[in-house]
């Protein structure tokens, strides 16, 4: 629902505890929407991305409503960082009409552009240059929007994003390119496909700054996206932020994911959860109670079981929807 | 009215739209400050400033792709692919991100793009700069892809196309850059999409062509013997206009396709294919396509020009066909020059 | 003879020909250590170790391009593009490289380039996950592209096509990866590319299935009531075997092609143009194509169920063929549903 | 001639001398190229490699006949420096069956497998993975053998050269990437469109090894491609070398070049010419007289108009070539 996604947009934009609730909310989904494919109750395939919680939530935080976001298929996260309810997403992965787009797209495809959420990308690295256009509508029209575009590691070695950084460089677009380093693309660990250790080195080739950022921490991921999108907005061009982040489950629903080397996995769960890491500071700071964070896990607990019971109870998209939105009808001229 | 060549007819269209409106740029390889390698956008650096006309880096895929982003954000934006093969490094943006933007949004998003790509053979440009491959965007729901035959169609389609709120390409036949007609300008001009033009009359024959084939077609129905021909310049191949061809193919009973692209797989076989279907057991003779040879396209200009199909085959194909009631053998079905 | 699914046919035709031939090399995504996204290169690592099969980084048009130079230098490349919408981001590399080398090196080179691809719809991947794209390749002089329609061919065809000195496509039907037969290995399983196969024998029509449509049009014919069919694999949709089509369409009378695309411009326009104008006069239908409707793939079990032919579909769009002799309705005219 | 390529091909490996010649043949030939378009004798368009003979030269001067070379559409200096004659050239920019493919390619479709050559490439970049492909031949194979890229400063910023790199870096494949920086991509200047002014800088996104190299120096053009290609022979891999050049012509047939900064080129031509330079040096150090100087100059001018008046003596490519070489007969099974 849009109005509530816009309401949940400026939580996220505003409010700490929100930041954290909303993380936990994430992390709630990708759990449930995994057992909804174990299950069977859902077709196809979707790729969650717990463990990488700050990333999406933190980006959220400085991104304002009317910036545009792309992103990826492994989308669920930031769309509901950018405030899409669970229902939104849940209804879209289960095919129903109250999905994000009706429920003809399923995990991969989400749409809000109230919150600036463009279609997410299900082919990678394509969301790079489309931010950057997205970025050139600002620039042309002489407004302080500005645009971001998330991808993961991988997809920092195709065409795409060579053309992107480079075309937002020598314009000097106002876009902020968050690379979520989560260690894999797919199957295969960054090391196998990419000869470089840190990404963010890949700025030099663009003359752009460019920043490592721990992906674990929202604080961090807020500031350094706050700081790329002020310069954004003061018309000195891109940046680039490597977020080191992890993806703790397997790339999509069948995986899972057998080839991690031994304890690599724990040990970013163990010391690195960006959900723990985060209540502990918040608690630390006096921000949060540990009965608030009780009450957030219930709330949330209940909130996305409600979504899946709206969801079920919500129908399907009809064969009628097939024909739907394919044409726009109007044109300028008519 | 002003006679113009259709590169300068296809300036003054992007001139005329961006005037229109202040959200239509236009970027590309070269089309600022150079005004375009075939001068199509010549005068609109001056005019609209270098925040609306805009050289690339030689990268479509992020170009475009940046097209497709501000297309989604309010922008008209209109690009510009120098050669259509260029498009083989960009594709995906158009065909699996632009043409199912509306869709997957949900009907939230429009996606008013343009691409402009120049297509064909005739300039001696070889192999891989000499094609028209509609054959990459042709059903893709989503799309247009509309072809200018000179310089009215040059101009009409492509307002029309950046008035529309769809992702469309109009591809322009180099060839045709620098054929100068009288051009009607302005807003009575704009050619809707999807609808073809009958610009010949007759009685035997329905002939189709596209793009550079149009004036190819009107002159070989300007030599018949014995026939007359209804030429119809289909200006948007993708959705095509069935009610035209097929109301006038009822009315001649023979349906021609005049195409320059290899005989496997060309759109005729769309047109041929749907008229051959409806029009069963009423057309006096079998649908005919005359195209290229199954060949890459050559260099060297006897070659070239033999490749693309010409006014002189196209009547000696057509009397063939109305003479006998069969189809003619193809050129180079003549065993000295066989596969 | 063995009992296999199609992704272990797959594997077992790579196997044999990495056997028989040291310069096969097999690269693509995830390809090696996991032997295949689709488990299409199961055990090919361990076997032929890993300067012969390797995992790419996420580049199709750098390792496709890799593939064309290897092949072009003495090696049998097989690539793996996971999902066919991926050439969109390295169809250069395929369409105006690979296919033209041969050509542009005056016969000096081969390009003996093998390249695999997943199509279709049925496992609810969404709209850029889903389609069957064979338009994007069609009509491309110097390439061959072929279509699995299950375990035996995905064998046979996917060896031919190694062994073949031209770049060939393989394309392969994702929702037939799990479809288990006996199968037939070995060289005298090797199926010769542009031979299309009579799979059932009929009377009265003729139906041409490609890659997934196939063992629908098998199964349409199974509930023919008044009718019957012959069905033809057609194989190789690039260069397609006329000789076969029309010797069967001749007998029979009737053509029907079953097509997993869009109406607007599928591979059936090419047989069914070719047919209508060659059996011109002799047919005692109006040629059909069975295809899906002009829209993105959809998501969701009965959406994408809906938007494939089925064998249900097939059978009543013959029956009305058949029975009355001209074109039954789409589905989705059905004024309820309709664009 | 292959056997006449072969032998030409071997003197600019062993001969400074031979280096000279053919740096004047290259600019001599070039000229005659543009007065046939002038004179409208060819159809079609050409690119012209005036003031980049150093860079053709000294990387043929380091390749073996065995290493594959890709090129470009400016590719007649790169194809006569690695052995073809100026008839396979001509010929084939007239169309004449004579030409390097027999006349069906023009100017920008040359090809010699006998010395190296690859098909040059008219599509931008597109050279770029196929020669890493090359060198996996020689990886997979163990022999010694490498390839070369060639392409310009503005093919850096096409997703070709992103991947082709990041590929040959991460299988540490035996090629080498010359970028011919020759400061302009068409019209525009490289600073218009790329926002770094050294491109060997690119080569940090891959961890590769990279130099700038000055390519009006054939000597410095061959000691850098001779050093990174036992490199790659040694098994460590690629390594990118940026030639500062200079374009003295337009970018095809029709273009003056209006767009060049007022002095640029006559600096480039008063100061830096490959040819004077080179001739200078080999005169100072005693291996070239100036009554040599000028035997080559009057050979290679002779050489020159016998293969326009060869090629024009020799007959059209005829139609039935539209029909050959297009899919090979012979499969491995037969
Ligand atoms: C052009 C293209 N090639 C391949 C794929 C298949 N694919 C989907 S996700 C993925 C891995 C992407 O890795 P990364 O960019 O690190 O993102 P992550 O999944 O880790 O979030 C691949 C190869 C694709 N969708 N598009
Ligand atoms: C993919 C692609 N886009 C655009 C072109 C048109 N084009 C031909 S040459 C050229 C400029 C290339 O510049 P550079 O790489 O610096 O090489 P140079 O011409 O200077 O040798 C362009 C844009 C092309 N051939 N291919
Ligand atoms: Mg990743
Ligand atoms: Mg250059």
């Amino acid at each position: 629902m849009t109005s509530e996604a816009i309401a949940r947009r400026e939580q996220v934009r505003t409010d700490r505890v929100a930041r954290y609730e909303r993380m936990v909310e994430i992390r709630a989904l990708e759990d449930r929407v995994q057992e909804l494919f174990a299950e069977g109750l859902v077709h196809g395939t979707t790729h969650t991305a717990q463990g990488q919680e700050a990333v999406a939530v933190g980006v959220a935080a400085a991104a304002r409503a009317t910036d545009s976001v792309t992103c990826t298929y492994r989308g669920h996260g930031v769309a509901l960082a950018l405030g899409l309810t669970p229902l939104d997403v849940i209804g879209e992965i289960m095919g129903r009409t109250v999905g994000s787009i009706g429920g003809v797209g399923g995990s991969m495809h989400l749409c809000e552009p109230a919150v600036g959420l463009l279609p997410t990308f299900a082919i990678v690295g394509a969301g790079i240059p489309v931010a950057a256009g997205a970025a050139l509508t600002a620039q042309v029209r002489g407004t302080d929007t500005a645009a971001v575009a998330v991808f993961g590691d991988g997809s920092s070695n195709i065409g795409a994003f060579h053309e992107g950084l480079n075309l937002a460089a020598i314009w000097s677009l106002p876009v902020v390119f968050v690379c979520e380093n989560n260690q894999y693309g797919e199957y295969s660990r960054i090391n196998l496909t990419t000869p470089i250790t840190d990404l963010a080195d890949r700025a030099t080739s663009y003359g752009m700054p460019s920043q490592i950022v721990d992906g674990q921490d929202p604080d961090a991921v807020h500031a350094a996206t706050e700081k790329a999108l002020d310069h954004a907005r003061a018309g000195s061009g891109p940046t680039l932020l490597e977020m080191k982040t992890y993806r703790y489950a397997g790339h999509s629903r069948a995986d899972t994911a057998p080839y991690r080397p031994e304890g690599e996995f724990e040990d970013w769960y163990d010391n690195r959860d960006p959900i723990n890491g985060f209540r502990a500071r918040l608690e630390a700071e006096g921000t949060l109670t540990p009965e608030q964070v009780d009450a957030i896990g219930h709330e949330v607990a209940a909130r996305i079981e409600a979504a899946v019971t709206d969801a079920e109870a919500s129908p399907r998209a009809g064969i009628e929807t097939m024909f739907a939105n394919i044409v726009a009808p109007a044109t300028e001229g008519t | 009215m002003a006679k113009m060549r259709m590169n300068q007819a296809i300036s003054a269209a992007l001139a005329d739209e961006m005037r229109a409106d202040p959200d239509v740029v236009m970027f590309g390889e070269d089309v600022a400050v150079a005004g375009g390698p075939f001068k199509t956008s010549d005068g609109l650096l001056a005019e609209f400033g270098p925040s609306r006309v805009r050289d690339t880096p030689i990268s479509e895929m992020g170009f475009l792709g940046a097209a497709v982003g501000a297309a989604s954000t309010g922008l008209r934006p209109v690009v510009e692919i120098m050669f259509i093969e260029f498009l083989g490094v960009a594709l995906d943006q158009l065909a699996t991100e632009a043409a199912k933007f509306h869709y997957l949004s949900g009907g939230k998003l429009t996606v008013p793009l343009t691409v402009r790509a120049s297509t064909g053979a005739g300039l001696g440009f070889g192999t891989q700069h000499s094609q028209t491959l509609e054959g990459w965007l042709i059903g893709t729901p989503g799309l247009k892809v509309a072809v200018a035959s000179g310089p009215q169609t040059g101009y009409g389609l492509l307002r029309a196309a950046i008035q529309d709120d769809n992702p469309v390409v109009v591809l322009e036949p180099r060839v045709r850059y620098s054929t100068r007609a009288e051009v009607n300008v302005g807003d009575d001009a704009v050619i809707p999409l999807g609808v073809a033009a009958r610009v010949a009359d007759g009685n035997d024959v329905t002939i189709v062509g596209l793009g550079g084939t149009v004036l190819t077609a009107l002159d070989a129905a300007g030599r018949a013997q014995g026939w007359s021909a209804d030429v119809i310049d289909l200006q948007t191949v993708y959705p095509w206009d069935r009610a035209t061809v097929l109301e006038s193919v009822q009315r001649t009973g023979r349906v021609v396709t005049v195409e320059e692209n290899p005989f496997g797989g060309g759109w005729g076989t769309d047109i041929t294919s749907v008229v051959g279907a409806e029009l069963f057991g009423r057309l006096a003779a079998p649908p005919l396509r005359i195209t290229a040879p199954d060949v890459p396209v050559p260099y060297g200009k006897h070659l070239e020009a033999r490749y693309v199909p010409d006014a002189e085959y196209v009547t000696a194909q057509i009397d063939h066909l109305v003479s006998h009631g069969e189809l003619p053998p193809h050129w180079w079905d003549d065993g000295e020059v066989g596969q």
